[in-house]
C-alpha cells in the first residue's frame, strides 16, 4: 500500500521531527542539564514514522531505551518529553523515568523497558488484552537487533502465533548492540524470517525508506485487526551517532568510519526529503517553514523544561502502588 | 506421588480466624476447593479477570485450585500456556497495561525463577518507574513443592527472594478462609501481587463462607494468645506453631502465635505489640534461614522492638541447603513442631 | 549410515533392557519404596539408544526429568540408579537427587535438570568447552517439546550456531507436556526446523525407528566430530504411560484412550525385535537368553538397592560446597 | 554520562587494609586496573579460565575490567556474547562442568535476574544435587550502576536476593586491593562464585601488589578501631562508613568499621567480637531495606549476639522503592556518609 500524498508529507514531518529533536539534544547534552542516559535515534527515523502512520492514538506501543522517535511518532507529547530529560516534575513520567522511560497512555505509549527485550512480551500481552476484550486495537513492539537475541522473542512470538494476537513486531536491525556488531551475536538471518512461513507474515525491508515501512506495515496493521494474527517485520537501517550520550562520547575504534560515513550518505531524513522535492511534494519554502516550526517547537519545549520545577520534595516516597 | 501418606487429610485447628468469630458450624472446604471457589467468583464477577498457566486445565488442575474453570469460563479465560515462563510472565504484565486482570499460576516457585526479569524488573517497578501514570494489577501464584523426593529444584520456598522487592505485594496464607479472602483481595488489587501457597497446606480442611469475601493485604492475625513468648510463623508453620504452643501449655509455657498472612505489607505494628507484651520472639518460616524472611522479621524486632526484647530472637528455618531428595535426608532437612518446640524453649529457658 | 548387525543386536539390547528397567519400577512404585517422582521412559526407548550408540565415554549428555534411558544407554550403572530410586547413600547421586538427578560422570552422564529446558544452555557450555579444549567430544542435549517451547533453546541454537560447537541437541516430541499436547504449546513445527537451512543439520525423524536415529545421530556426530558445528534432531515419539508415577497415578482423560493404543501398537521394542527376528539377527533363543539375562540384572540392581544403606546421620550438611 | 561528574575520582582513605601493612609507599592502580590486572593473571597462569559477557571487548572493556583482554589472550578466551543472560548462564554452568573456568561478566546486576534460574537453580545446586559429583567452578561479576539517572532497571543493588541462595558464594568488594585478591580467589575456587562491585568503587585508587595473591573468601577486615559502635558496611558504603566515623571521632564517638567484603559466607565472628566490644551495631548496605543484607546481619546479631547488645541495631539501607531518575529523586533516594553518621548518632545516643 503505498502513502497518499497528504500520508507523504506527514511521514516526512514526523521523520524531520525526531530528528530535529535529537540533533538538540545531542548539541546539549555536554551541557549536562540532561541527566540521564539518551539513546539517540538519528538515522532510525524512517521506521518509526512509518510505522505509526499506520497507528490510532488507541493502538498500543511498546518500546525500547532508543524510545524518543517511537514516543513521538506515536503523538507523544513533546514539553513531557522533555522535561521528562531535565529531571522535572512536569515530565511524562514524573521525573521518576528519565529518557529510558518515556510513557503517554493517551496516545498508546504504553511505557518502554530499558532491559533489552523486556518489552517483547509485554507488548505481546498488550494484544492479547485487545483480543480478549474484542477489540480492534493493534500492539507494537519495537525492539533492536540486540533483543531478537533474547529467548523472550522466540517465546512472545510463538504465544502470539499460537493465540493468533493482533501484535506487530518491529525490528530495528541497526547493525549494533552497544559496540557488538549483529555478526558477533546473531548466527545468521533472523530463524523466524524464514521460518514460519505461511503462519506469520514477515517481511526484511530497508527501514530507511519510510514508504516501504509504511507499506509492510499497513498489511500487518490489516492483517491484525481483521484477526489474522501477529507480523514481524525487520528493518534495515543503522544507528549513525553512538550507542548512548552525544557523539563525542561514543568511544572510538569499534567500527568502520567508512561503514558510519556510507550510512551517513543514506540518510533517510535528507533521502526522503530530496525525494518530496523532486516529486513536487514539498516545495523549498514549504520546507524552511517546517523547519522554522519545528525550531520553534523545540525552542518551547527545551524553555518548558527548564522553567518546569523540579519534582517535589516528597515524591520519591509516592507512586510505588497503584491505589 | 502419594500425597496423602506424607500428611493425611485433616481439619485445621481451631484456632482463631479473624472475622469468623462463630465458625465452628460453618461450612467446611478444602484448601483446594477454597481457592477454586475464589477464581470463580472472580472470574464470574468481574470480565477483566483470566487464569492462565502451564495447566490450569489439566485434569489435576493446580492440585484442584483451578479444577474445571476452564469449562465454566471457557477456554478464553482459563488457558494452558507453553513452557515459557519468562514471556509469559511479560505477557500478563501488558495484558494487565491493557486493561486486564490476569492470575498466572506456576505449580511451583522454582519456575518463578525463570519471570524474576518480569516480576522483579517490570510488574514491581511499572507504575512507580512511569510515575503513576500505569498500573499493572497481576496475580502471579505458586505452591511450594515439598515432599516426596521433589529435591532440589521441585521444593523450593522462595518466599525470602520475593520479600526483599519493593512493588510486589507478598501474600502466604495458611487457612481455607484466608487463602480465599486473600486471593480475592489479590485480583482486586491495582498492584502485583505474588501468593505463595504451600503442598501441606493443600491437606486442610476449614470453613469457609461460600459468599465472595476479601481480607485486606497487610494485616496478620494472632492465631493463638500467650503471655511468654511471640511466634511468628508462616504459611503452613502457623499449624506447625500452633500445635507446638499447644504441647508446651502442659509444661506451663503460653507462647503466642502470630500468622502474618501477608509478608509485604507486613503487619509490623502486631508484631511489636505482642513482643511488647512478651518480651520474646521465635520467628519460623519454611525457607532458607540466611537472608530470608525471618532475618528481615527478626531485624525489624530488633530496630524497632529492640527495649522490649529479654532473651536472644530464635529463628527456626530450613537449613541453608538445597532441598536433598531422599526421604531419611528430607526429614532431617525439614522443620515442624519440634523444632518450633525448641525454638520456643530456647527464647523462653535460654537453652 | 546404516548400523552393523553386532550394532543392530546392540540397539536393540539397550532397548530392552530400558524397557525391562522401567517396567519393573511401574510395578513395583505403588509399593512406596521409591519416594521419589519418576517420569517413566516406555516408548522412547529407540531414541537413547540410537542416540547414544554413536557415543563414546568422554562425550557428554545432558538430560533432564525423564533421563532412565538415556542415563541407562550411557552406560550408567543400574545398581547406582535403582540405589537413587531407592534414596539409598549408594545411589548415583547418593540419595541427594532422587530420579529426577542421575549422575555418572565417568560414562559421559553429567547431569539433569528438573527445569524444564534448564539443561540445553548447559549441554551446550559443555560443548564450549570440549571446542575450548582442542577435543573432539561431542556434548548431546535431550529434550522434550515442552523445552522446546522455553526460549533457553532459541538462545542455546543461535550460540552453538554463531560458535560452531560440537553439540547435538535431540529433542524428544513425545507429543505431550504433562497434560498439555503440542498444539496448545507449539504455534506449528518447531521452527528451527525450516529455518536455519545451510548452517544447521536438522533431521525430523520417526523417534520409535532405532536406527534412523542410530543414522541421523551418526551424521550429527560426524560433523560435530569434524568441528561442523551443532545439530538439531527431532524425534517423534509418545509417552505411552502418564507423565510421572506409574499408570494407575496418571489422570484420566486429557488424551484420547485411542491415540495410546495406536502408539502402543507401534511399541518401538516390539517393532524392532520383530525386525531383527524377521532379518535372522535374533534367534527366539537368543531373545530368552537377554530376557533372562536381564531379569537377572534386574534383580540384583533391585536387591542392591534395597540392602543398600540410607544416608548417613551427617550427609545432610555434606556437598554444599566442592572442597 | 560523565560519571566523573558524580564523584571525582580519588585515592582510597588510609583505613586499614588486612595483609598491606606497610602500604603506605606501594603501588596505587584504579579499582578497573586492578580487577584487569587480576583476570589477566588468571587468563595467563590458568588455561582454563576465560572471560564471556556481552561487551567484554569492547573499547569501553566493562568500565575498564576487561579492556585489552582479548588483545591480549585472544578472541576465543575472552568472547563477546549475544544478549542471551539466560543460556549463556547456563553455556557458563555447562562449560564449567566441561573443565573450564568461566568468568561471566554483566555490566549490572539487574540483567542477572534472567540468569536467576541458571545461577539458583542450576549452578548453585548441582554439587550437592548430585552428592558431589560435579563441581561448577564459575564467576559472575556485576556492578551495580549508580547515578546520572540510570533509574529502576540500571542500578539496583540486587546482593540481598543472591545473600538468600545457599550454593554461591557472594563477595562485594570495597578496595583495589581486595578487588584483586577476591577475583582471583573466586577464580580459583571450585564452586560459583558472585562478584557485585559497585560503579562508585570504579572511582578509587588503591595500593595494589602486582603478583598475583589471593584473599581468603569469608574474611572480613575491620577498617577502623573504635569502642562506642560497630558499623558493619558493604561495598562502597564502607569509604562512606569511615568518612562518618572519622567526622564523628572530632564528636567523641569511636566507630568501629567492619567491611565483611564477602556476604556469603558471612564473617560472623568478626561483627561478633566487636559488638561484643562495642555493644552497638548499625548495618549498611547499598540494597533495599527490607528483606535485605542489612536484615541477614541484624537478625544474626540479635540472636548470636543479643546479650552484647546495649541498644537498638539500626539498619541504615536504600528506601523500600525502585531507584527514580531525576537527580533531585535520586540525591534524595540514596544513602551516603551523612545518613551513616545519623544511624550512628541514633545508636550511640537513641536519637
Ligand atoms: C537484558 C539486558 N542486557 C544488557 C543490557 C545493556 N544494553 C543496553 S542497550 C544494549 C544494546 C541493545 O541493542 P539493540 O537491541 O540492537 O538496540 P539498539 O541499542 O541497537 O537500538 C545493551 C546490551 C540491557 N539493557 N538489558
Ligand atoms: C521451567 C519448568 N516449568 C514447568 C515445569 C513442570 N514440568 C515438569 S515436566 C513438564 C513437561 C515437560 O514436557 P517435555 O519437555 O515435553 O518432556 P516430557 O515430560 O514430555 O518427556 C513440566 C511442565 C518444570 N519442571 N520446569
Ligand atoms: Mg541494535
Ligand atoms: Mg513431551
Amino acid at each position: 500500500m503505498l502513502p497518499t500524498a497528504e500520508e507523504k508529507l506527514q511521514l516526512f514531518r514526523t521523520m524531520l521531527r525526531i530528528r530535529r529533536v535529537q540533533e538538540r539534544i545531542e548539541s546539549e547534552y555536554m551541557q549536562d542539564e540532561m541527566k540521564t542516559p539518551v539513546h539517540l535515534y538519528i538515522g532510525q527515523e524512517a521506521i518509526a514514522a512509518g510505522v505509526c502512520a499506520c497507528l490510532r492514538d488507541d493502538d498500543a506501543v511498546n518500546s525500547n531505551h532508543r524510545s524518543h522517535g517511537h514516543y513521538l511518532a506515536k503523538g507523544g507529547d513533546l514539553n513531557a518529553m522533555m522535561a521528562e530529560l531535565f529531571c522535572k516534575a512536569t515530565g511524562c513520567s514524573g521525573g521518576y523515568g528519565g529518557s529510558m522511560h518515556l510513557v503517554d497512555v493517551a496516545h498508546g505509549n504504553m511505557g518502554t523497558s530499558a532491559i533489552v527485550g523486556g518489552g517483547i512480551p509485554i507488548g505481546t500481552g498488550q494484544g492479547l488484552a485487545f483480543k480478549m476484550r474484542g477489540l480492534d486495537n493493534v500492539s507494537v513492539v519495537f525492539f533492536g537487533d540486540g533483543a531478537a537475541d533474547e529467548g523472550t522473542f522466540y517465546e512472545s512470538l510463538n504465544f502470539a502465533l499460537l493465540k493468533q494476537l493482533p501484535v506487530v513486531y518491529v525490528m530495528e536491525n541497526n547493525g549494533w548492540a552497544v559496540c557488538s556488531p549483529t555478526a558477533t551475536r546473531h548466527s545468521g538471518d533472523n530463524v523466524f524470517h524464514a521460518g514460519a512461513g505461511d503462519r506469520l507474515f514477515t517481511a526484511k525491508i530497508d527501514g530507511n525508506e519510510p514508504e516501504q515501512v509504511f507499506a509492510a506495515m499497513a498489511k500487518a496493521v490489516a492483517r491484525a485487526r481483521a484477526g489474522e494474527g501477529p507480523s514481524f517485520i525487520e528493518c534495515v537501517t543503522y544507528r549513525i551517532l553512538g550507542h548512548a550520550g552525544c557523539l563525542q562520547q561514543d568511544p572510538k575504534g569499534y567500527r568502520d568510519p567508512a561503514e558510519v560515513e556510507a550510512w551517513r550518505a543514506r540518510c533517510p531524513v535528507c533521502a526522503y526529503q530530496r525525494t518530496l522535492l523532486a516529486q513536487g511534494l514539498l516545495s523549498e519554502a514549504g520546507l524552511a517553514e517546517l523547519e522554522a516550526e519545528l525550531a520553534a517547537e523545540i525552542d518551547t519545549a527545551f524553555a518548558f523544561a527548564r522553567q518546569s520545577p523540579l519534582p517535589a520534595a516528597d515524591a520519591l516516597l509516592k507512586n510505588l502502588f497503584c491505589e | 506421588m502419594p500425597w496423602s501418606r506424607i500428611k493425611p487429610d485433616t481439619n485445621e485447628p481451631d484456632f482463631q480466624i479473624e472475622g469468623l468469630p462463630d465458625n465452628r458450624d460453618g461450612r467446611r472446604v478444602s484448601y483446594a476447593e477454597a481457592i477454586n471457589e475464589a477464581l470463580s467468583q472472580a472470574l464470574g464477577l468481574d470480565p477483566r479477570v483470566f487464569v492462565m498457566g502451564q495447566g490450569v486445565d489439566d485434569p489435576s488442575g493446580m492440585f484442584g485450585a483451578t479444577r474445571d474453570l476452564h469449562l465454566k469460563y471457557g477456554a478464553e479465560r482459563v488457558f494452558d500456556t507453553p513452557l515459557a515462563e519468562t514471556a509469559l510472565s511479560g505477557v500478563a504484565v501488558g495484558a494487565a497495561l491493557g486493561g486486564m486482570r490476569p492470575v498466572y499460576f506456576h505449580n511451583r516457585p522454582d519456575f518463578l525463577l525463570l519471570a524474576m526479569d518480569q516480576l522483579v524488573n517490570h510488574a514491581a517497578k511499572w507504575h512507580y518507574m512511569f510515575g503513576g501514570a500505569a498500573c499493572v494489577p497481576l496475580v502471579f501464584w505458586a505452591c511450594i513443592g515439598r515432599g516426596w523426593g521433589s529435591a532440589a529444584q521441585h521444593s523450593q520456598a522462595l518466599q525470602g527472594l520475593f520479600n526483599h522487592v519493593p512493588g510486589l505485594k507478598l501474600i502466604m496464607p495458611a487457612t481455607c478462609y484466608d487463602t480465599k479472602g486473600l486471593m480475592l483481595a489479590a485480583i482486586a488489587d491495582n498492584n502485583p501481587v505474588l501468593i505463595i501457597e504451600h503442598r501441606m497446606n493443600f491437606k486442610q480442611r476449614g470453613l469457609v463462607p461460600e459468599a465472595p469475601y476479601t481480607l485486606p493485604i497487610g494485616k496478620g492475625v494472632i492465631r493463638r494468645k500467650g503471655r511468654d513468648v511471640t511466634v511468628v510463623a508462616v504459611s503452613h508453620l502457623v499449624v506447625e506453631a500452633y500445635a507446638a504452643a499447644q504441647e508446651l501449655s502442659e509444661e506451663g509455657i503460653e507462647a503466642e502465635v502470630i500468622d502474618p498472612r501477608t509478608l509485604r505489607p507486613l503487619d509490623e505494628a502486631l508484631i511489636l505489640e505482642s513482643v511488647a507484651r512478651t518480651g520474646r520472639l521465635v520467628v519460623t518460616d519454611t525457607g532458607w534461614k540466611t537472608g530470608g524472611v525471618t532475618a528481615e522479621i527478626a531485624a525489624m524486632v530488633a530496630e524497632k522492638g529492640f527495649s522490649s526484647l529479654r532473651a536472644p530472637i530464635v529463628r527456626v528455618a530450613n537449613p541453608d541447603l538445597p532441598t536433598p531428595s531422599g526421604y531419611t535426608l528430607e526429614r532431617a532437612y525439614y522443620i515442624g513442631k519440634d523444632d518450633i518446640k525448641q525454638g520456643i524453649l530456647k527464647a523462653v529457658r535460654g537453652a
